[in-house]
């Protein structure tokens, strides 16, 4: 994305090039925003609500969201489970799998904060943003396909305040290292 | 004279495959959702139809990954190695009566041949991806793609030996309707066969989601993979127009643009098929596929070209 | 080919046909699988140890999470090791009731399997058929607990709620046409020469090696093992119904994907009959205390869940907590042949031979 | 093929075996044969031959100083379960292994090995099964410490 990243500093050093580079942001946010294809990392319970999501009655593709089982050719990847100390390290790798530019969509209690295993056991990650950027936590045990809809409508609005020009981006703190170390 | 000439050819065909794509994409979400129960895209445009606007851009503004232990020569420019020669396929294709793009007097074979290299590019991708999965994916569809040329090509064998002649225009002038029952299970063959040749459902082996993941374009993202999607479409799209015009006559039906309306309906029938199929039927395994291609699909093939053989002589 | 040839290949832990997080690391001769090993633990959650913490009501919602393609099962089965380690006598409605939720959740969960393998063989259509059978049950259960998936329902001493307004009716409208719902995706999976192609001789299962591998429910009746809880082992009111109990013959995907389906069908006619026995009274045990403190000792009871015996096995040292709950997972036994049957077909095979087995990963791992 | 009461479960046993007879009890509805560590697995032999055809479960329970295995076994020919139960030491934690009787024992044996860190001798492939390889500790063991467990507040 260096390239990317050196045309955007040049347009905005370019008089009148900040409009230029607001029509590409607006294209490229709108074109990201209504072709969010989705990675299924689902583990656990919330699985279930992921695949019903594609599925007939729900129906994501309306929204122009596939699966995508591949993590080269996906944009978000939705947690949806439980993440446990062994699984981690590969949600980690399929997530670094992944082409910028990508998002994170946490669903359910457990992806969120660990839910229901918070307490009391010893192999689960108490939340996916323990080593993930998060960008929309959806709550529920599991959430119904339409929660999980809704949260991709918000990453939507999300998506469109994005930018190509580094100035403009907001700034994510990358990769944060696995609790307990790297382990893989 | 003849370089402006193929310049303005590749670019043409380039447009015509990508526009073709995306109509088709859209129209293979659309038949999949009718077929699944299920409205496919809908919030762009009518029916969905403005969703590809929104995908293809994505997809040019995705990050272009190469893997850090992948071939880096091999792996970038093993898409363009799949594309281009179906791109070229379409070179040969008769859209107009006496008239093709490319009229050679080896048209036909060069349209058997040609697309054929593109597993060159599919060998390419495997072994640059260096990924077990996507090795297994190229390797299949290697055997799977050479295999599948016997039944195809001897199936159009059987078309040109009731025209006499290799040369598209000359072929499509010859054209004659009662053709259409002599050589209706060779277009059965064809059919078949081409399904194989863009390694579509039921014959997806080299990418089936359900065990490759995606097969040999695994490692591949944004526009390289785009362009992988965009030589599926494209290999239908050539595949079905010829088949339409060589098994249904294409625009023999009707003079002028009439004519090229009626070629290209037949085409889209027939890629409405193959989408049919794919979203009906499970998938079949390696040695299923090759037992199906050398013990059914050649000798129904060679059946035909006895029956076109004979019909040819009797005439 | 010699052993030096093999290809190493890693089916998951997130890949499209394991069925959840599961990793199989295959050893390739070509395309034949020698070796295939199932690596499992990525959903371990530690369930067991987190029931030792928590009061005997508040596992109930833990055992949601073990099979969460059929919490039911999971439900009834630790509440009947609850009530027998306390003593509770279930009111009649209440079994019932159990059993209609039961039944009904063998049909959700085996329209998952039976989808799963079409999926699996490449058909991803006769999945949405089968899933949208599946979302009439889950709307059914939502009526009956509010939740579309961890239901929380059966609960020590009766169940959550009584049957709401209405329910029955819908119940049976489901239940009515369920079966030809049926008939219409085993024309789609099993009809399609394709289909039967891929799934006929593959991952043979002997009755000697279900029976030795503690193979259990359609895996083992597949392989015309005759062996079913609830008539073997009756429980609740299953003896005063009447069903009969399909098997298969060759023990391979193909019998065990039919004998998923005609339990289906075996299960509608349990739920009419249950609900024509249905009669009105309470749903709860009475004069049950908030806290149970069941005498110290231990108890074990399996009830047929749509993965085989489902069993729960508790240790009570008097106090309010469980000392020590162990489930026993039919499909924790199930995917223990996965290595046995794999070995000799092709990977795209394995991928069948996995959906075949019907593992759920919350309940493998636990 | 009727199905056998416990009554007749313990007069058949005592017939077949008359040394195991003394160690049968009934708990809430199920037969137990308490045995002792060193005769477990002749005992489980024996069932064997009786009949019992399915080794459903095998867990273990803390009891502190001791770990009880727990054998839960099944007869179709008889339509009857049963329980065996044994206790081992738990300085030396260790028991022969039953997988060459009843295949089934061989994840579930990985598994108490995983979870208690009960060693089960001449067990074909007794590596970890649901924890990673490189974990610490056998986490069902009642005095498991794990820095990562947050305790849960005493609500009830």
């Amino acid at each position: 994305m260096a390239g990317v990243d050196e045309f955007a500093r040049a347009l905005e050093d370019t008089p009148g090039g900040g409009v230029v580079l607001t029509s590409i942001d607006a294209i490229s946010n709108w074109a990201r925003g209504h072709s969010l294809w989705i990675m299924p990392m689902g583990t656990a319970c919330c699985a279930m609500e992921l695949i019903a999501a594609s599925f007939s009655r729900f129906d994501f593709d309306r929204h122009g969201s596939i699966p995508r089982p591949d993590p080269r050719h996906t944009d978000v990847m939705v947690v949806a489970g439980t993440i446990t100390k062994k699984m981690a390290p590969s949600v980690k790798l399929l997530w670094e799998q992944m082409p910028e530019p990508k998002w994170c969509v946490a669903m359910g209690n457990c992806a969120v904060s660990g839910g229901i295993f918070h307490h009391d056991t010893y192999s689960v990650i108490r939340g996916v943003d323990e080593f993930l950027p998060v960008d929309v936590y959806i709550a529920g045990c599991p959430p119904r396909p339409e929660s999980l809809q809704d949260g991709l409508l918000r990453l939507r609005e999300k998506v469109r305040s994005e930018s190509i020009s580094p100035s403009r981006r907001r700034t994510v703190e990358g990769l944060l290292p696995l609790p307990g170390g790297e382990k893989r | 004279m003849s370089f402006v000439w193929g310049l303005l050819y590749g670019t043409g065909a380039v447009i015509l495959i990508a526009g073709g794509a995306v109509v088709g994409v859209w129209w293979e979400r659309k038949v999949s959702a009718r077929i699944q129960l299920r409205l496919g895209p809908q919030q762009l445009g009518p029916a969905g139809s403005l969703q590809m606007l929104a995908d293809v851009p994505k997809l040019l503004f995705k990050e272009d990954v190469v893997p850090a232990s992948a071939d880096r020569l091999l792996f970038r420019y093993a898409p363009l190695a799949v594309f281009a020669p179906i791109a070229m396929s379409l070179a040969v294709i008769p859209f107009w009566a006496g008239w093709a793009p490319l009229d050679s007097a080896a048209g036909v074979l060069f349209f058997l041949a040609v697309p054929s290299i593109s597993v060159l590019g599919i060998l390419f991708s495997a072994w640059g991806s260096h990924n077990t999965l996507a090795t297994l994916g190229g390797v299949r569809a290697a055997a799977q793609m050479v295999s599948y040329e016997v039944p195809r090509a001897l199936a159009v064998l059987s078309v040109v030996v009731l025209g006499g002649s290799l040369q598209p225009s000359e072929l499509m002038d010859a054209w004659r309707w009662w053709w259409i029952p002599v050589t209706l299970l060779g277009f059965g063959v064809y059919f078949i066969a081409s399904i194989a040749e863009m390694n579509r459902g039921p014959f997806d082996l080299p990418e089936a989601e359900s065990e490759l993941v995606a097969g040999y374009f695994a490692d591949y993202s944004g526009i390289r993979w785009a362009v992988f999607m965009m030589a599926e479409y494209g290999a239908m799209i050539a595949s079905a127009l010829f088949g339409a015009a060589l098994f249904f006559g294409g625009f023999m039906w009707l003079p002028g643009v009439a004519g090229l309306a009626v070629h290209i309906g037949i085409a889209a029938l027939i890629i409405t098929a193959v989408m049919w199929v794919k979203w009906t039927f499970p998938r079949l395994r390696q040695d299923q596929l090759m037992t199906f291609c050398w013990t059914v699909l050649t000798p129904l093939a060679l059946v035909q070209l006895v029956l076109a053989v004979v019909v040819a002589l009797w005439l | 080919m010699s052993a030096e040839c093999r290809t190493v290949v890693n089916v998951g832990p997130s890949h499209p046909s394991t069925h959840g997080v599961c990793r199989v690391l295959v050893e390739l001769d070509g395309e034949i699988v020698r070796r295939a090993e199932p690596i499992i633990g990525y959903l371990h959650r530690g369930i067991e140890k987190m029931a030792e913490n928590r009061s005997y009501l508040q596992v109930v919602p833990l055992t949601d999470r073990l099979d969460y393609v059929g919490s039911m099962y999971a439900n009834w089965a630790y509440c009947r090791a609850v009530e027998r380690l306390a003593g509770i006598r279930v009111p009649e409605r209440a079994e019932y009731i159990r059993v209609i939720v039961c039944e009904l959740q063998r049909i959700a969960s085996h329209m998952m399997s039976i989808g799963s393998t079409g999926a699996d063989t490449g058909a991803f259509t006769a999945f949405m058929y089968a899933f949208n059978q599946r979302e009439q049950v889950v709307d059914l259960f939502e009526a009956l607990s509010g939740s579309r998936l961890t239901y929380n329902y059966v609960r020590p001493g009766g169940v959550g709620a009584d049957l709401p307004e209405g329910w029955v009716e819908r119940c049976r409208e489901f239940v009515a046409q369920h079966p030809a719902a049926m008939m219409e995706i085993d024309d789609l999976l099993f009809g399609n020469v394709i289909c039967r192609a891929r799934t006929k001789g593959i991952g043979v299962l002997t009755p000697h090696d279900a029976i030795g591998w503690g193979a259990s429910g359609p895996v083992a009746r597949g392989s015309g093992v005759d062996w079913d809880l609830r008539r073997d082992d009756p429980y609740s009111v299953y003896p005063r119904l009447d069903f009969t109990v399909p098997l298969g013959e060759r023990g391979d995907c193909y019998d065990r994907g039919r004998v998923r389906l005609w339990e289906c069908v075996e299960s509608c006619r349990i739920v009419t009959q249950a609900l024509d026995q249905l009669e009105p009274g309470p749903v709860q045990a009475e004069g049950l205390p908030r806290l149970l403190a069941p005498r110290p000792g231990d108890a074990y009871d399996h009830i047929e869940s749509a993965r085989g015996s489902l069993g729960v096995y508790l240790v009570s040292d008097g106090s309010v907590r469980p000392y020590r709950m162990h489930v026993r997972s039919p499909a924790f036994a199930n995917l223990a042949l996965l290595p046995m049957l794999a070995e000799g077909h092709t990977l795209s095979d394995l991928v069948v031979v996995l959906g075949s087995l019907d593992p759920v990963f919350g309940e493998v791992d636990r | 093929m009727t199905r056998m009461t416990i009554d007749e479960l313990r007069e058949h046993l005592c017939a077949a075996y008359p040394d195991l007879c003394p160690l049968f009890s009934v708990e809430f509805g199920d037969g137990v044969l308490l045995v002792d560590s060193a005769r477990l697995r002749e005992a489980l032999e024996d069932l064997k031959e009786l009949g019992f055809d399915r080794l459903g479960m095998v867990t273990a329970v803390d009891f502190g100083d001791e770990f009880e295995l727990v054998y839960r076994l099944t007869s179709r020919s008889m339509r009857v379960g049963m329980f065996v139960k044994a206790r081992v030491p738990r300085s030396i934690a260790s028991v022969r292994s039953t997988v060459d009787l009843w295949p089934s024992a061989d994840w579930q044996e990985r598994e108490i090995f995983d979870l208690f860190g009960i060693v089960f001798e001449a067990h074909p492939d007794l590596r970890r099964i649901l924890l990673t390889d490189d974990w610490v500790g056998h986490p069902l063991r009642k005095d498991y410490i794990d820095d990562s467990i947050i305790r849960r507040p005493d609500y009830l």
